[in-house]
């Protein structure tokens, strides 16, 4: 484990500490929490609030998604691990603006539940909230068992989308309602060339030869969908996007938004190198691409390899993918 | 011992937690197995949250403690585990609720109050290699301890058999919840490490019992 | 080798195609080079253009410094190794609004002679070329040899400086004194914790142990300052501001901006847990913190580690690192 | 051979850019010590470069097809070598303009001017470890070698005699350009990479006219 870390079980601590430290303007605590960020201007007075969370170990998900245009709050936990409900809640609390709070977040086990039990507090305190479980990893589950699936590097787009919505002054369930058209309309799928490690783990979480990839695994090192020799960038690009194309379908004449995310140790070179034979593979197949983005999207901590994920679009969510957002911990080109 | 009192119970949960966070390596390579490998780092934080915690226990009676525990757990362990964790102690202290030990009578209840918390909070059902598919077996295991009149320790000593029993049976069963649910058919021919965590507490209990039996 | 390319001698030229084909609204070729990018708006006429350019490898150096408010065009050349004399004229001849260029990068002793023999050439066709480099590695030579310093990720303030001074209109040598005076109170220091590969190489450039690591390492695998083992990021930390704050000498009511760089594999968390440490050292030593960048700002292929940079602040300089910028490849939060 | 006209250039340069890839590994390696391990593929790449631009050089002189192929090299392969390089080789040519073929009286004068042309763009001085401490003993030798009337073949057998020697001696220098220089006392023990790569050119050089003299 080679690490730029103190005490492993600090680590989530004091990366949030670093992180208040660095963008004093942009964060403040959640009342009542350590491990709840939120907005330093909320809350956002008559404005539905996003509020998101889940195991740390991704940024920039989740907490570099709070910001103008993006989320209001995000409560994190232990590396890899769901955040407490106590957490979550005091960022539903906190970031609530009168109009309501969207739990938007990946669909795990440990945050459904954890979230499941905020929601049932916050409701208890006259907060009223709406849930929306992003769930884009083609290779989880069958696209019949949809709501199985986990989430990836998707996230994003239901942030940015949902997010636009809720500055434009819509109403929860319209809120929810974009969160949720953005989560149907995304597929993603990931490739992983090396494991991480989590800190208090000290070892790394799988087992991959020197000579080998996994295609579409997950990104806290679950299961893909085969394992084998690495192969050339551009033949795995075509293998991810066979399966994401399949899928939803996206067919000739669709507009999309493209995001190539590095897992962590992957670094830009390589993404453009993908997205210029994920450039060529979409339009061969007719697939008109109105934005893409390209970095450190949602991350392993220092996992080798990348993900592919296509937002089909329509007017709607074109609006909403274009309008401005900012966050210190985006890559720059995210809106 | 026939009968956990609240100090009986603080002290079982400082053996326990003194304990746990020895199979840390275990559970997280067979976690790692079926998902992301975090099992065994949820158990040693979990528990430790627990330890913390008992210095706030004297005084208040055994349902509380068992509810307060699994909340102090979730709070500094959250995780799928620490929410099922959370409501199986919940239900079970629920259960409980104004009595001042535990007696061997009440076992059977409390697990079975465990387990319909669990499955109402996840969802899940029995088969799906969840905790769930040791806390009914162990269940109908105490019931009939109970039924033939056994003591705490031999119901205790019995629960412990059906967990190590059923534990074995969840090797052949498909996940459906969890990362496990994604490896489909791939996650066979693997114990569920849930149900191997609750396996291992027990038996500290039963050992427990037993040794501070006259 | 573990990498998602394609031909390892085709890695520069991809990776340029997909920035191209990604961000079409931002860049465009320079006339005459495949490996030379200005902004798509470019050349600015009656503004001071400024040309950078080095070995590829480095993303966002040196493309992803092309930008309103920073670099007009940027030459790359292969992987860690310089860009050719043609290629730095081509981005020259091409960026000239008729106000002058500086040409403003590391100092190199490829990139140096080749920008030299550049300048020749350009100045043949009547373009007037200024030169400031970029030094501020502090263990790369002692200070009374200055001038032979090479660069690491403190390019970035003087990018940010001297582009901000010539979208304000100033001359060339204006230009070129705020770039001087960025690079002069600029100081860094690197650690790394594993080596990259050169894709065309294929193998690790440096052996160094599962338990160690080189602090002052270059970033193309330069000698650092000394091997050892791995301590905590805190006293890393320690260690390598004791030598920056020593250099400048940085002193007790000193104002200045913070870079927390990460090599490429070290993820934003452990950038965010030594920025925590640097924010302390820096508040014990009465130093003020105008503003701090963490991420991406100078990489090493897939190298895992890490730099500091600190950039001491006069209001001149604290003004122009304020000012707007914009490049799809850097993180959100530079300006 | 006594001269090597435009077309011996020629068949020299696809012999040459045939041979130096195999030096890759050892190049990388060597500079890895020093700096970053490119130069290997610095000189894959510009050997490459070179033959690239064989094809458009008949009809040229040998000056220009010298100088033609320093810039080719620099063009594909730029870097510090290849700045240095793509220098020495256009000093070099200059030195022979306007002559159809280079003879052993030539070799000298065009060392020399390489030698200055090198020093003049890269400031190096001699006893700082760059490929100017292979450069001047050449031209001295090849001196040498004209004043006693030495036939091409020995002149050049002789100049990678002193080319040997100069690159031992250059493991005890002192780096003060380029990376190398960054290492000061470190570098010392390691012989000069760039040197390495001219001194295995100038063998290939000498094998070539010794192998097509009669
Ligand atoms: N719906 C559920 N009901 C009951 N137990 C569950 C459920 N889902 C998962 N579990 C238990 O939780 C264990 C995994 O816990 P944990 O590692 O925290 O989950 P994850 O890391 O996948 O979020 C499983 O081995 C299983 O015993
Ligand atoms: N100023 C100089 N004059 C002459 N030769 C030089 C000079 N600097 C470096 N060299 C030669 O170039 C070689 C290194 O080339 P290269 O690997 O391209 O440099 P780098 O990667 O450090 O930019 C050295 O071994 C040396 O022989
Ligand atoms: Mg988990
Ligand atoms: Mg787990
Ligand atoms: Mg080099
Ligand atoms: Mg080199």
């Amino acid at each position: 484990m080679k690490k730029l870390i103190n005490d492993p079980f600090e680590f989530v601590d004091e990366t949030i500490e670093g992180v208040l430290l660095a963008h004093r303007d942009h964060f403040q605590r959640c009342e009542g929490s350590k491990r709840a960020l939120m907005r330093a201007d909320g809350p956002v007075e008559g404005k539905v609030a996003i509020v998101t969370g889940g195991g740390s170990g991704h940024i920039p998900v989740f907490l570099g998604y709070v910001g103008p245009g993006l989320c209001d709050a995000a409560s994190i936990g232990n590396v890899f691990s769901s955040p407490s409900p106590d957490d979550m809640l005091a960022a539903t609390v906190a970031a609530h603006g009168g109009a309501g709070v969207l739990h938007l977040y990946g669909n795990y086990s440990g945050d459904r539940m954890n979230f499941g039990m905020a929601a049932e507090m916050a409701e208890m305190e006259d907060v009223e909230v709406k849930t929306v479980l992003v769930r884009d990893d083609v290779v989880s589950a069958p696209v019949e068992e949809m709501d199985r699936r986990r989430a990836v590097a998707g996230l994003f787009f239901a942030y940015k989308i949902a997010g636009a919505r809720a500055e434009e002054g819509a109403t929860l369930g319209e809120v929810a309602e974009a969160a949720e058209a953005a989560a149907v309309n995304t597929r993603s799928m990931g490739v992983a060339l090396t494991s991480c490690t989590i800190p208090a783990a000290g070892e790394p979480t799988f087992q991959i030869g020197e000579d080998e990839m996994e295609l579409g695994m997950g990104i806290h090192g679950e299961q893909g969908l085969r394992r084998g020799k690495i192969m050339p960038a551009d033949a795995v690009v075509d293998e991810m996007l066979e399966h994401i194309l399949a899928d939803l379908p996206f067919e000739a004449g669709d507009e999309v938004a493209v995001l190539v995310n590095s897992l962590g140790a992957t670094p830009p070179e390589e993404l453009y190198i993908m997205y210029r034979r994920a450039h060529a593979v979409l339009g061969q197949a007719g697939i008109g691409i109105h934005r893409a983005f390209i970095g450190e999207y949602a991350t392993s901590l220092e996992m080798a390899g990348a993900s592919i994920s296509l937002l089909r679009l329509d007017a709607d969510l074109k609006r909403l993918l274009d309008a401005e957002a900012y966050s210190p911990l985006l890559p720059r080109a995210h809106a | 011992m026939e009968r956990i009192d609240a100090a009986q119970l603080i002290a079982f949960l400082q053996v326990l937690t003194e304990e746990m966070p020895a199979h840390r390596d275990r559970l997280r390579e067979l976690d790692a197995q079926l998902g992301d490998g975090d099992l065994g780092i949820t158990i040693a934080i979990g528990m430790k949250a627990i330890r913390d915690a008992l210095a706030d226990f004297p005084g208040e009676e055994p349902g509380m403690i068992l509810a307060k525990s699994g909340m102090a757990f979730n709070r500094e362990a959250a995780s799928t585990f620490g929410a099922i964790f959370a409501t199986a102690l919940m239900s079970a202290g629920k259960h409980i609720r104004g009595k001042d030990a535990i007696e061997v009578g009440d076992l059977p209840g409390m697990v079975e109050a465990a387990a319909s918390g669990v499955s109402a909070r996840g969802g899940a059902r029995p088969g799906e290699k969840t905790i769930l598919d040791v806390l009914l077996p162990m269940a109908k295991a105490l019931e009939q301890q109970v039924a033939a009149g056994a003591s705490l320790p031999a119901a205790a000593q019995a629960a412990h058999g059906a967990c190590v029993e059923a534990v074995a049976e969840t090797e052949q069963m498909e996940a459906k919840h969890g990362r496990g649910g994604w490896l489909k058919e791939k996650s066979i021919g693997i114990p569920d490490p849930g149900s191997v965590a609750i396996c291992l507490m027990v038996e500290c209990l039963a050992r427990f019992v037993e040794g501070q039996s006259p």
